[in-house]
């Protein structure tokens, strides 16, 4: 029932600067979706302008099939986790989580019981008489979390929740807040510019760049069949390796050239991107489709190590194959020295390629 | 070390510089009429020069008058500061013509404004009373008193009234019950100078009041005739006339110097 | 322009109109008012308010003694601006190096603050009495000659800037306290790493991090002099001769004394043309570094 | 004109607040110096209020004050003080601005003795003939008061004759004055006279008493300005000399209260002042060190500065209020009610009261008061008196400091008054 829908939403700043530009996106009852992007991409803005802290200056947004677009922010039974987590500094931790409810005359028995339940979930009972400051990072972030679930909101929206704590607590939190989202089951927008909570934690993803949506879908869709050339490379780390390529055909065979890595395609992967030749291209392959053993139908090339992090359940090395620098994530048992020159094989069955110019995919749909 | 001691000789040298002519207006408020001017320290002690002044300068209903006016005249300002520099700080409410304007209020001399105030004042029967000056000092003191609470409003997250917001308040409702208590120290510190600069305030007071509603300033300056400035009941009035803000020193620094370091630099 | 954000713009003139409204009536109206006057052949003999243009400031702008106002004011503002700001400044950091006392010292400094101009005029008036005030008694006794400190025409204005600064310089040692507690501890770490010494951290670090409120502080006492009006009245009344005329006391004399309201009001306007356009110097400079 | 400008708010605050007492019958309002004389006259208000069922309020400034206040009031709809006390300096501008109701159809018609006044209390006032804008109240007129001891010191005596072959004695002239005051400066371990040479009224007034004593008018008879004419020239010359060579350090600062101070603790041969004066410094308790060595007399010259307050009754108040303000000035200046002030030590203005036995037993030294006002001269009394008094007293003050030169300064003062007489 709370569904939010938004229908050619724009944020003008005035002066043709626009925060979001003619977004349209239709999040579904329940459902946890991440809106992610670089810095100024607009995912805030797009948040706050469901929340109704940003004006909307055209388009429409309903939430449970209601017209919001011109609602105070209190009228839209909606409830925001900043990345500041803005908690009242006045207030105890016990106050913060009451306020909204106060705000809407619950009654005080029901406050209590709600607070106590969001207390224990949270783990929250032995601060809830502290004021803020005297709670850490975790913790605050804990309250603010609380603040929102005591409201019962019919929206969830969270931005950027995570990103002031340290790298430990983020992972806890992360996983926190999916089992929380299973056991409320309320829609939440969650705003993020880190791939890996983007990926573990939504339902969909929602990729945003310069005010508009580059691409929406499930986190391994997105993954496997990236749009552009844009979301391939944010939605991982170490980013997708690009190289600028051709194919040309021969018969059956079409060969490709990208740089160091040149051969015959396979078959199926042929017979998909046949069309291409001749094309201005880029070749994509993730770091962890370049192999450091052989396998039928991966491609050899040689490259000279230059970087190795041994990150313990794997490691990344980037070498420098021809003009090249390749990413590679290899397991760990595999340990060349630097400046060795290696064999690698590209495994030409999860190739991406896209336009050079446009940075669009070339279609791969079978 | 080196230079911490450096800094004590310097804060002394200071310290002396300011005292010296406080404690010295106080020995004078302290010693018979005829030793004013003597450089003996304390030749002998009276309190008559206290005495004269309440038995008969009236001084006891200047000093009413004084507290009344600079009190009220923060109350009635206060909001409308607070509000107006939320405005600015906020919205930018008038851009920077506003802000400038309001300042450039304050900029022409008071004895250019005294008369036609008086004129104007005098229309609506507002003269010789403390309603009408308390309605001047809260209106010369607005200005400053926005421009400090400014400050302080540009440094409150705007996420906080964006989560009182959607938490249910309305937009005043996140001003009342979460921006000002959080801004509450520096409300104190403006409160505290708009309170200083009514109480020494004096021009205004001075043609707007008549003989019911003299402040310490007014009552001040006359005690300088034609036949002689009565010293002795002059350095009375000055030590009582900054009694006030002497006992609330510790409370008042502790506002002052917390309220605004909390906005002046982000 | 811009069509945006007019629920932002009605909130923001909802909050600012009372405050605003009250500013426009009990401080516009008069200030309308005495520009009217200024403009006009008002007089307090005359008191017909009668549009006659610009005259009175051409008149007041004719004279020498105006000129030698305005220059006297200019010197006084600077001199009294850049003592209260030095000073200030100076006895801020010494603060910020004491722990000790620190209390004390602060709640005396900022003492003066608090004194009425027309109480502070009246006791350095008893303090600096030529024969018997104790600061002359003083160096009498030490055998120092006696120094006429108001009534030398060399003297007079010196001796005024320095009662002035010595009260005012409370308010900009208070306003730099507040504004030195609330620097970020950090760069003065990095430059110790950087291996900087005291002046340089001082030159490098505090001096620019300090520069907004040094602005307003400066900005906030520029007006304050230039509007200097209770000292001169009660330490020399403009003298000996001209020396100490400040153009508010110019304009004062020739309102009240000499009974032209207009040219007064005219004189008043001058001033405020001045402080306007030094302060939107500032202003600007303040404003462009927010943004 | 204005009202309808008005918005509302502030009309409507005032009506909530707006706070001026309606009393029933009429009250005097007055705007007093706040000085010993006004106390001494509020202290008998409730007989006036007994016998005449008016009530009296009176507000008190400092001198400094009062005009702009008084000013106020004046340009306004309806003053709200309708009994004035004002300064002789303002007895042009008043006047001349209209805010004064002439009281001479007042006196006429209530057969109020104006004879018993002083002449001079009353030229002083801009009273002529066709007019009487004030009734005069309180007088301080100036003369000189010396230290009679060091006259009469026989080292000091016998130094003064080896010095100028002459007798050291009270001075007759201006020149002989100065003479005595620069000798006692330079012999006498104190100053030879205790200046008020702040500029403005202190040094304006003090200036004119030099004028006068050295027979010098600003005046002819016909209102042409004579001021810059040989005595003019004397005058100034001995004044800057005064200053210079006899006078206390700081004298161009001083005002009335530092020469008193000086004068008061023994420090000074002289002073240039206001007659009622004496009995502050002849007091041995509050100055213990020249009680008894003091005497007044008339400027040297034989003319000294007048001085003096009036009443008026302000034109922009009901005729109930203004006939209420005649009933009290006839009762103040009444001779039961004056002699009574005087008796408290108020400068009287009426010359049976100088006379009266009561009063010169309490204060002898009322004769020598008289001669003092009786001979005293006026400044310059016309709208712009009181500018007047500040251009006189930048050029006193400039000569007096060397900033300009005797004859420059003279002219300039000179033509100021001529400009602001024809203004």
């Amino acid at each position: 029932m709370s569904e939010i829908k938004l229908n050619k939403v724009s944020r003008d700043y005035g002066l043709g600067n626009f925060g979001v530009r003619d977004v349209s996106l239709e999040i579904e009852e329940g459902e946890f979706m991440v809106l992610l992007g670089p810095s100024g991409c607009g995912k805030s803005t797009t948040l706050r302008m469901i929340a109704g802290l940003e004006e909307t200056t055209d388009g429409q947004i309903s939430i449970s099939g209601r017209d919001v677009t011109r609602l105070a922010p209190r009228h839209r039974n909606v409830a925001v986790v900043f990345q500041s987590y803005a908690l009242y500094p006045h207030m105890s931790v016990r106050e913060n989580m009451r306020f909204g409810m106060k705000m809407r005359k619950t009654p005080a028995d029901e406050q209590k019981r709600r607070i106590a339940q969001a207390a224990s979930v949270l783990g929250l009972e032995p601060y809830l008489d502290r004021k803020p400051s005297a709670l850490s990072g975790g913790q605050r972030q804990r309250v603010a979390l609380g603040r929102a679930i005591v409201r019962e909101p019919d929206v969830f929206l969270m931005d950027e929740p995570l990103s002031n704590l340290d790298a430990k607590l983020r992972g806890e939190m992360r996983q926190e807040l999916v089992k929380l989202h299973r056991r409320v089951g309320k829609t939440t927008v969650f705003v993020t510019h880190d791939h890996v909570e983007a990926m573990t934690m939504g339902d969909r993803i929602c990729i945003m760049r310069n005010g508009s949506i580059e691409q929406v879908g499930a986190p391994l869709e997105v993954y496997a069949k990236p749009r552009n050339t844009f979301v391939a490379q944010f939605l991982a780390a170490p980013a997708m390796n690009l190289i600028e390529a051709r194919l040309s055909a021969e018969g059956e065979v079409v060969t490709l050239d990208a740089g160091p890595v040149a051969g015959p395609l396979p078959e199926r992967e042929a017979a998909l991107y046949r069309a291409s030749v001749g094309q201005g291209l880029l070749f994509g392959l993730r770091a962890e489709d370049i192999l450091t053993r052989p396998k039928p139908g991966a491609q050899a090339f040689e490259g000279i190590v230059t970087v190795l992090e041994a990150l313990g359940p794997e490691n990344l090395i980037v070498v420098e194959a021809g003009e090249q620098s390749v990413s590679v994530r290899a397991d760990r048992h595999f340990l060349p020295r630097i400046g060795e020159k290696i064999t690698l094989y590209a495994d030409l069955a999860h190739m991406h390629l896209f336009d050079a110019s446009s940075g669009d995919a070339i279609a791969r749909e079978t | 070390m080196g230079r911490r001691i450096l800094s004590h000789i310097g804060l002394i040298l200071a310290v002396t510089i300011v005292l010296f002519p406080i404690l010295w207006v106080l020995r004078t408020s302290l010693v018979p009429a005829q030793d004013s001017y003597s450089s003996a320290i304390l030749p002998s002690v009276t309190l008559d020069n206290y005495r004269a002044l309440f038995a008969e300068k009236n001084f006891g209903r200047n000093y009413m008058n004084s507290l009344i006016v600079a009190s009220l005249s923060v109350i009635v300002t206060m909001p409308l500061a607070a509000m107006t520099g939320y405005a600015f700080a906020r919205f930018r409410t008038g851009g920077r013509f506003a802000r400038f304007a309001t300042l450039a209020s304050q900029m022409l001399p008071p004895v250019a404004l005294a008369l036609p105030t008086f004129m104007l004042f005098r229309n609506v029967g507002l003269t010789n009373s403390l309603t009408g000056l308390t309605i001047v000092y809260a209106a010369i003191n607005l200005p400053f008193l926005t421009w400090i609470l400014m400050g302080f409003f540009e440094a409150i997250p705007e996420d906080l009234e964006g989560a009182a917001m959607t938490d249910g308040a309305t937009r005043w409702g996140a001003f009342w019950r979460v921006v000002l208590p959080v801004a509450a120290p520096g409300i104190m510190a403006a409160a505290v100078l708009g309170f200083i600069l009514s109480w020494n305030e004096f021009l205004f007071a001075l043609i707007l009041g008549g003989s019911n509603t003299a402040t310490v300033p007014v009552a001040l300056a006359s005690l300088q005739t034609s036949n002689g400035v009565q010293i002795s009941n002059v350095a009375a009035g000055v030590s009582l006339a900054i009694l006030p803000l002497m006992v609330a020193a510790k409370f008042i620094q502790k506002y002052l110097v917390e309220g605004l370091s909390f906005g002046s630099v982000k | 322009m811009s069509t945006k954000t007019t629920d932002m713009m009605r909130a923001g003139w909802g909050f600012a109109g009372p405050g605003l409204t009250m500013l426009a009536i009990v401080m516009g109206l008069p200030v309308l008012y005495a520009a009217a006057i200024s403009l006009s052949s008002m007089t307090l003999i005359r008191p017909a308010l009668t549009i006659t243009g610009f005259g009175n400031f051409l008149a007041i702008m004719s004279e020498p003694l105006f000129w030698n106002s305005l220059g006297i004011t200019l010197r006084y503002s600077v001199a009294t601006v850049m003592g209260e700001f030095v000073v200030g400044l100076g006895i801020a950091l010494m603060l910020r190096q004491v722990v000790a006392m620190r209390g004390v010292y602060f709640a005396v400094l900022t003492l003066p603050m608090a004194m009425s101009p027309v109480a502070v005029a009246l006791i350095w008036r008893m303090l600096l009495q030529p024969n018997l005030g104790i600061v002359n008694q003083t160096l009498a006794g030490l055998g120092l000659p006696m120094i006429d400190w108001l009534g030398d025409s060399g003297l007079a204005l010196k001796t005024m800037i320095f009662i002035d600064i010595w009260q005012q310089t409370s308010f900009v040692i208070l306003l730099l306290s507040a504004g030195l507690a609330s620097l970020p501890r950090d760069p003065y770490e990095a430059a110790e790493v950087d291996g900087a010494g005291p002046m340089q951290q001082f030159w490098y670090i505090t001096l620019p991090l300090l520069r907004p409120v040094a602005m307003i502080a400066v900005v906030i006492q520029l007006i304050n002099e230039f509007r200097t009006y209770d000292l001169i009245y009660i330490l020399t009344k403009g003298g000996p001769g001209v020396s100490t005329e400040l153009l508010s006391f110019f304009a004062y004399k020739r309102a009240f004394q000499g009974l032209a309201l207009n040219e007064g009001s005219a004189a008043a306007f001058i001033l405020l043309l001045i402080v306007l356009l030094i302060t939107v110097v500032f202003f600007f400079l303040l404003e462009r570094r927010k943004t | 004109m204005k009202k309808t400008c008005f918005p509302l708010t502030l009309g409507l605050a005032a009506s909530l607040f707006g706070g001026t007492a309606l009393a029933d019958g009429v009250t005097l309002k007055a705007l007093m110096e706040d000085v010993p004389e006004t106390a001494i006259i509020e202290k008998m208000l409730p007989e006036f209020e007994e016998k005449t069922g008016i009530k009296v309020e009176f507000e008190k400034v400092g001198y400094g004050d009062m005009h702009d206040k008084l000013v106020a009031q004046l340009v306004s709809g309806e003053s709200d003080y309708n009994l004035l006390e004002v300064d002789f300096l303002w007895a042009g501008e008043f006047p001349a601005a209209g805010w004064l109701e002439d009281l001479k159809p007042y006196a006429e018609e209530s057969g109020f003795d104006m004879s018993a006044f002083i002449p001079s209390t009353m030229d002083l006032l801009g009273n002529t003939q066709e007019s009487m804008p004030l009734v005069p109240m309180y007088n301080y007129s100036m003369g000189l008061i010396y230290r009679t001891d060091l006259l009469n010191d026989a080292d000091l005596k016998a130094a003064y004759k080896s010095e100028t072959g002459q007798e050291l004695k009270a001075p007759g002239t201006l020149e002989e004055y100065v003479e005595i005051a620069k000798f006692m400066k330079a012999h006498g371990k104190v100053n030879g006279a205790a200046m008020q040479g702040q500029k403005g009224d202190p040094n304006a007034m003090e200036f004119s008493n030099y004028l006068f004593s050295a027979g010098g008018e600003y005046l002819d008879a016909d209102g042409n300005v004579v001021l810059a004419g040989e005595a003019g020239e004397t005058a100034l010359s001995l004044y800057k000399d005064a200053i210079n060579n006899a006078a206390q350090t700081g004298a161009l600062s001083a005002t009335l209260d530092d020469t008193m101070r000086l004068m008061c603790s023994g420090e000074a041969f002289s002073m240039v002042t206001y007659w009622w004066m004496l009995p502050q410094i002849d007091n041995a308790e509050t100055c213990p060190d020249v009680a008894g060595k003091v005497a007044l007399s008339v400027m040297p010259g034989g003319h000294g500065e007048s001085g003096g307050w009036g009443w008026g009754i302000a034109k922009n108040v009901p005729q109930e209020e203004k006939d209420a303000a005649w009933k009290f000035i006839t009762w103040v200046q009444s001779k039961d009610v004056a002699v009574a002030r005087a008796m408290e030590g108020h400068a009287p203005v009426q010359a049976e009261v100088y006379t009266n036995p009561d009063v010169l037993a309490k204060y002898p030294f009322y004769k020598d008061a008289m001669a003092v006002v009786e001979s005293g001269k006026s400044f310059p009394i016309f709208t712009y008196s009181a500018q007047y008094e500040d251009t006189l007293g930048t050029q006193v003050s400039l000569a007096a400091s060397g900033d300009a030169t005797v004859s420059d300064a003279l002219e300039a003062a000179s033509s100021g008054l001529t400009d602001l007489m024809n203004k």
